[in-house]
């Protein structure tokens, strides 16, 4: 099993190859082909998953046969421990799903389509599993190349090829920097896997190469994450590549950034920074509450419902930040309990949205109105399932890791944040259920065109996400495909499941104790050496938690009805000498969003110079 | 002096990065990527470099001879070929900017349909 | 935003160029800062003792048969992110055929092409006479470097390139028609999919050998021969097969970009 | 540092903005050949003929080939 792990990113690798020799198959026989191979990774994975679980250490395997000489790496080691499987795992499900999904969504897509979502697979698992800082460099830019081709899938429009260009540019300065900060290491300590690394920093002191090192590849990740003020190409990106794409991209590819940071840290940089932790938690509570904010505020303001969703997707990038950023065990768990809820969900929203596009030709909230009841009822049902599922109703979705995040913070005395996050959460369900109730319900007004009821600014600008849908489809189709309902039901009813059982808690914190162990985790890659089991913290269900839920479903669905409501009451709530810099702050911050790559990667250097400056400080 | 390869990686880095800022022409804009990719070769050699060290290739010399780290190379090779790899994608997407919308100003392209 | 819509249209922006400019200067500045206290952490330029690097050199020519060290390390050692690396241009590659192919409206109307007059041809006997008998050698240098991949410096990724450049020397010196005679696409396509392909199935051909995915399950030999270093070489040649045919592909997804106007007028008058 | 390292490295150095002022691109293409095969020599004084040869073949001649036929389609009315 071991030997064969290498495959999880080989195997779809080969069948895309193929795909490329072959002639052409028929549409069924690519689908059929893919969806088989997707279903192979889901079980290979599963199987990693479950046989990790069994032991009692990561399952270590050397590509190439290569085993570490008193400990130093000759190759390049795949680390599977149960999060890094059980993302692996996830991404696998969206793979599948999406393929699932796209079985009945384009007409005419060549296996290019195929070969390049195999190929994407692949370089998840990859960037999942692998323990080598330079691998996981090859990786990250496999996953980018992928995505920028596929998010340019239907370059014949402007959209797709601006979200394609400002993705493409941003995330290769992203990974110029990944690079800058591997060298950094290479430089300071002679070897590219993790452990190893970790091992040769252990007993340094944070000084400016070892502080530069972390900004450097954090800077990187964040990009991928798409954290503010690195989160510009995200909500032009994802707002235009195809739904299938997207199911992936929202659902785990962003995901993949902060678990990137969290691995680096956890494997590399602990020993160091050990002394700074007080500190650096205020740095990257500073960065994920100003995401989870920022991503709420404007998803709150989109009609487009993918770039709705791709603002959502910010948003909760922020609170798994906020959770990576408390560097602790219960901060891991909460950020993977986190990642894994709200990216199933994520993903069923998409596969729910693909389904109304597909259906009725359109993607614009306002246009849409009232056509979601041509859709079958049930996916209305799931949609908004899926959206209070966000918000993270008692025992429902987001709900365990939210309760996991309240403790982490606390317990590090950040319990501040939790006003942050329960914020955004409110925000980000009450958009989504905004939309479900327009689509879907007809309610609100129709002609309303503007979300944020505090009107536009004088000499306003266009509402740049009015535009007719997309062509993703040919024709218009007169029945949604039972396979489409399918899966978003299967994907709204596993995120929300991860809320449901204590036990899974549980697990996930031994999981994160083990995740954030770096002396064990050096002994088994470097030696095959096992070291006791480090203490899980153990969390029962309090009354905090179950308050903050209904807290969060309460204000979610208060604000979308009011935002419904006939005539606008909110705005009435609002003191007269308040609206106008509200409305003024609100268009500058929308407008930020230019869609002009220069831009893009202006702030990307001003958030580089920040972020740098700001870790520099805090482990002074 | 010694860290003049250093200093001018980071000149390099920033120098492509301000044109990639200041373009107003797509096929610009990736040639300048390029060269900020372009530094991460010069850092990565640079740090592998050893004095009066050979290239590790022991066609001629004596396996003891002192050479140079042969991990940097391989690693900047491997980077060559990605650099390359994508900015022939985001050439590709300038001549499809110019084929369908008549421009190549990076700042002209609308986010979404107009 | 449509072509020929007239002088360029700027949109309004949060931030104007002059804004954008100080702002990356500014933010430049404190990167630059910030870069040099990090790398003055380093050691000293040429002064380099990183354990990893000196290990292999030591330990590759007794263990793989390489005297070339570096591709040692890209095609067994580090073969792994070799593997990625060629999916990387499998993927990019795809993606550029992707975005450049022609869609179904665009061969109604004649394209609204820049390159309408440009002519394509018209080498003169001497250059096609210098350029076609670079073409020979070029493909015999490219597949030297290939197979010398662990011994001298070189390698699949060199001689890929090398090889795809030898088109070039085709275009230069002739007629696309000739061109086209070369490098029938799809040969070329299997050309790059088998090299990805075959990176793969060496790698799992390890497996079915007992060892472990991309070790080295062939005999070694002697160092410096040509069939020396195992799977190293096969490895290398699957690397330039994927390279020559990626960059190929590349180079003619580019030309057909500018020629395919001509051809439609050759066939419309002939 | 060897004379060669000192002289490729002022030379790369005042490459790199050299392509980045050539802002027709047609004449970047040209530049950024240039840079490429500097980049080429710099590195065979690092002791790294094979990062050299790959550097020149991929940054001297595939690449501004590319760009090249990318800027033949273009053409060249915006610079």
């Amino acid at each position: 099993m071991d030997k064969l792990a290498p495959l999880v990113v080989a195997g779809p690798f080969l069948i895309a190859a193929l795909f490329a020799i072959s002639l052409p198959l028929s549409r069924r026989r690519d689908d059929i082909v893919s969806i088989v191979t997707a279903s192979a990774g889901v079980v290979f994975v599963g199987a990693m998953l479950i046989d990790v679980l069994s032991r009692d250490v990561p399952v270590v395997t050397w590509v190439g046969g290569w085993q570490p000489r008193a400990g130093v790496a000759l190759g390049i080691s795949m680390a599977f421990d149960p999060l890094s499987t059980s993302l692996a795992l996830l991404a696998a499900v969206l793979v599948c799903a999406a393929f699932l999904f796209a079985w009945r969504y384009f007409e005419t897509p060549g296996p290019i389509f195929h070969a390049l979502m195999l190929v994407f697979g692949g370089a998840m698992a990859g960037f999942c599993l692998s323990g080598d800082l330079f691998n996981l460099f090859v990786f990250f830019e496999l996953m980018s190349v992928t995505a920028y081709a596929l998010t340019a899938y239907r370059s014949e429009e402007s959209g797709p090829l601006q979200g394609a260009l400002t993705f493409a540019v941003s995330n290769t300065v992203g990974a110029v920097f990944i690079l800058f900060g591997i060298a950094l290491l290479y430089a300071r300590t002679g070897a590219l896997n993790l452990a190893q690394i970790g091992v040769a920093l252990a007993h340094g002191h944070a000084d400016g190469l070892v502080v530069g090192s972390f900004a450097f590849l954090c800077i990187g990740f964040m990009v991928k994450a798409a954290v503010v003020p690195f989160h510009f190409w995200l909500a032009d990106a994802y707002a235009v590549a195809p739904t299938p794409a997207c199911v992936i991209f929202s659902g785990v590819m962003s995901d993949l950034g902060i678990y990137a940071i969290a691995r680096v840290y956890w494997t590399m940089f602990d020993g160091p920074f050990q002394a700074h932790l007080e500190t650096l938690r205020l740095v990257f509570l500073l960065f994920g509450g100003v995401t989870a904010l920022w991503g709420a505020v404007l998803c709150l303001a989109q009609h487009h419902l993918k770039r709705l969703l791709a603002f959502v997707t910010i948003s909760q990038i922020g609170m798994a930040l906020i959770g990576v950023g408390l560097f602790s065990t219960e901060g891991i768990a909460a950020a993977a309990l986190l990642i894994a809820a709200d990216g199933l969900l994520r993903a069923g929203l998409f596969v729910a949205i693909g389904a109304v596009i597909h259906r009725t030709g359109s993607v614009n909230e306002l246009r849409l109105y009232y056509l979601g009841r041509q859709v079958p009822r049930p996916l209305a049902a799931i949609f908004f399932a899926g959206a209070l599922g966000l918000a993270g109703p008692p025992f429902l979705g987001a709900f365990s890791g939210k309760r996991v995040l309240e403790h982490a913070a606390i317990d590090v005395g950040h319990g501040w944040i939790i006003v942050v996050f329960v914020v955004a959460a409110i925000l980000t369900a009450a958009a989504v259920l905004r939309a479900g109730g327009r689509v879907f319900l007809g309610w609100g007004e129709p002609a309303e065109d503007d979300p944020i009821p505090f009107g536009h600014p004088t000499g306003s600008e266009v509402e740049r996400d009015d535009e007719e849908a997309e062509a993703e489809t040919t024709g218009a189709p007169d029945t949604t495909p039972p396979v489409m309902i399918a899966t978003a039901g299967a994907l709204v009813a596993g995120g929300l499941a991860i809320g449901l059982f204590p036990a899974l808690v549980d697990k996930t914190l031994d999981a994160a104790a083990r995740f954030t162990d770096r002396a064990a985790y050096a002994a088994v890659v470097l030696h095959g050496a096992k070291l006791p089991l480090p203490d899980a913290p153990n969390l029962g269900v309090d009354a905090l938690g179950i308050l903050f839920g209904l807290l969060s479903v309460g204000g979610a669905v208060g604000i979308a009805l009011a935002v419904l409501s006939p005539r606008h009451r909110v705005r009435e709530l609002v003191p007269l000498p308040l609206r106008g810099p509200i409305r003024g702050t609100y268009w500058a911050v929308r407008r930020l969003h230019s869609g002009q790559a220069g831009d893009y990667v202006t702030w990307l250097s001003v958030g580089a110079a920040t972020f740098g400056v700001l870790l520099a400080a805090a482990t002074r | 002096m010694s860290f003049l390869p250093f200093a001018i990686a980071i000149w390099i880095f920033l120098v492509g990065l301000y044109g990639v800022v200041s373009s107003h022409h797509l096929v610009h804009l990736v040639i300048c990527l390029s060269v900020v990719q372009s530094s991460t070769y010069l850092l990565l050699l640079g740090i592998g470099y050893r004095t009066n060290g050979a290239a590790s290739i022991f066609v001629d010399i004596p396996l003891n001879t002192k050479a140079v780290d042969p991990v940097v190379k391989a690693l900047t090779l491997t980077d060559v070929v990605v650099g390359a790899a994508v900015t022939a994608l985001l050439l590709a997407l300038a001549v499809q900017a110019q084929k369908r919308f008549g421009t190549v100003d990076p700042d002209e392209l609308d986010p979404l349909r107009d | 935003m449509s072509a020929g819509e007239g002088p360029a249209r700027r949109r309004d922006s949060e931030i104007s160029f002059a804004t954008r400019r100080r702002l990356f200067l500014v933010s430049g500045a404190v990167l630059a800062a910030l870069m040099t206290w990090a790398l003055a952490g380093m050691p000293a330029f040429g002064d380099y003792h990183g354990i990893y690097g000196l290990l292999l050199n030591r330990v590759a020519v007794p263990q793989e048969h390489a005297t070339n060290v570096i591709t040692a390390v890209n095609f067994d050692y580090r073969g792994f992110d070799t593997l990625g690396e060629e999916f990387i241009l499998f993927a990019a590659v795809l993606g550029l055929a992707l975005i450049l192919r022609e869609r179904r409206d665009e061969e109604e109307g004649p394209p609204d092409d820049d390159a309408v007059g440009r002519q394509v041809s018209g080498a003169s006997v001497a250059v096609r006479l210098i350029t076609v008998t670079l073409v020979g050698p070029t493909v015999l240098l490219a597949g030297y470097i290939i197979a010398h991949g662990a011994i001298t410096p070189g390698g699949g990724f060199q001689g890929g390139v090398i090889a795809a450049t030898a088109l070039l020397f085709v275009y230069l010196g002739g007629e696309y028609l000739a061109l086209r005679r070369i490098r029938p696409l799809p040969l070329v396509e299997i050309t790059k999919a088998t090299g990805a392909a075959g990176f793969v199935l060496i790698g799992i051909a390890g497996l079915i050998w007992g060892v472990a995915f991309l070790d080295n399950w062939l005999p070694k030999g002697t160092p410096g021969d040509v069939f020396s270093a195992g799977t190293m070489q096969l490895l290398s040649v699957a690397v330039g097969f994927e390279i020559t045919g990626g960059f190929v592909l590349i180079l003619s997804e580019f030309l057909d970009q500018t020629i395919v106007l001509r051809r439609r007028r050759g066939a419309r008058s002939g | 540092m060897t004379v060669l390292q000192i002289v490729a490295l002022a030379l790369v150095a005042v490459g790199a903005p050299a392509v980045v002022a050539a802002r027709d691109p047609l004449r970047q293409a040209f530049v950024a050949s240039f840079y490429g095969l500097l980049l080429g020599v710099l590195f065979f004084a690092f002791a790294a003929p094979d990062v050299a040869l790959s550097s020149i073949v991929i940054g001297s001649v595939a690449l501004p080939t590319i760009i090249l036929l990318a800027l033949a389609k273009i053409g060249d009315k915006d610079s």
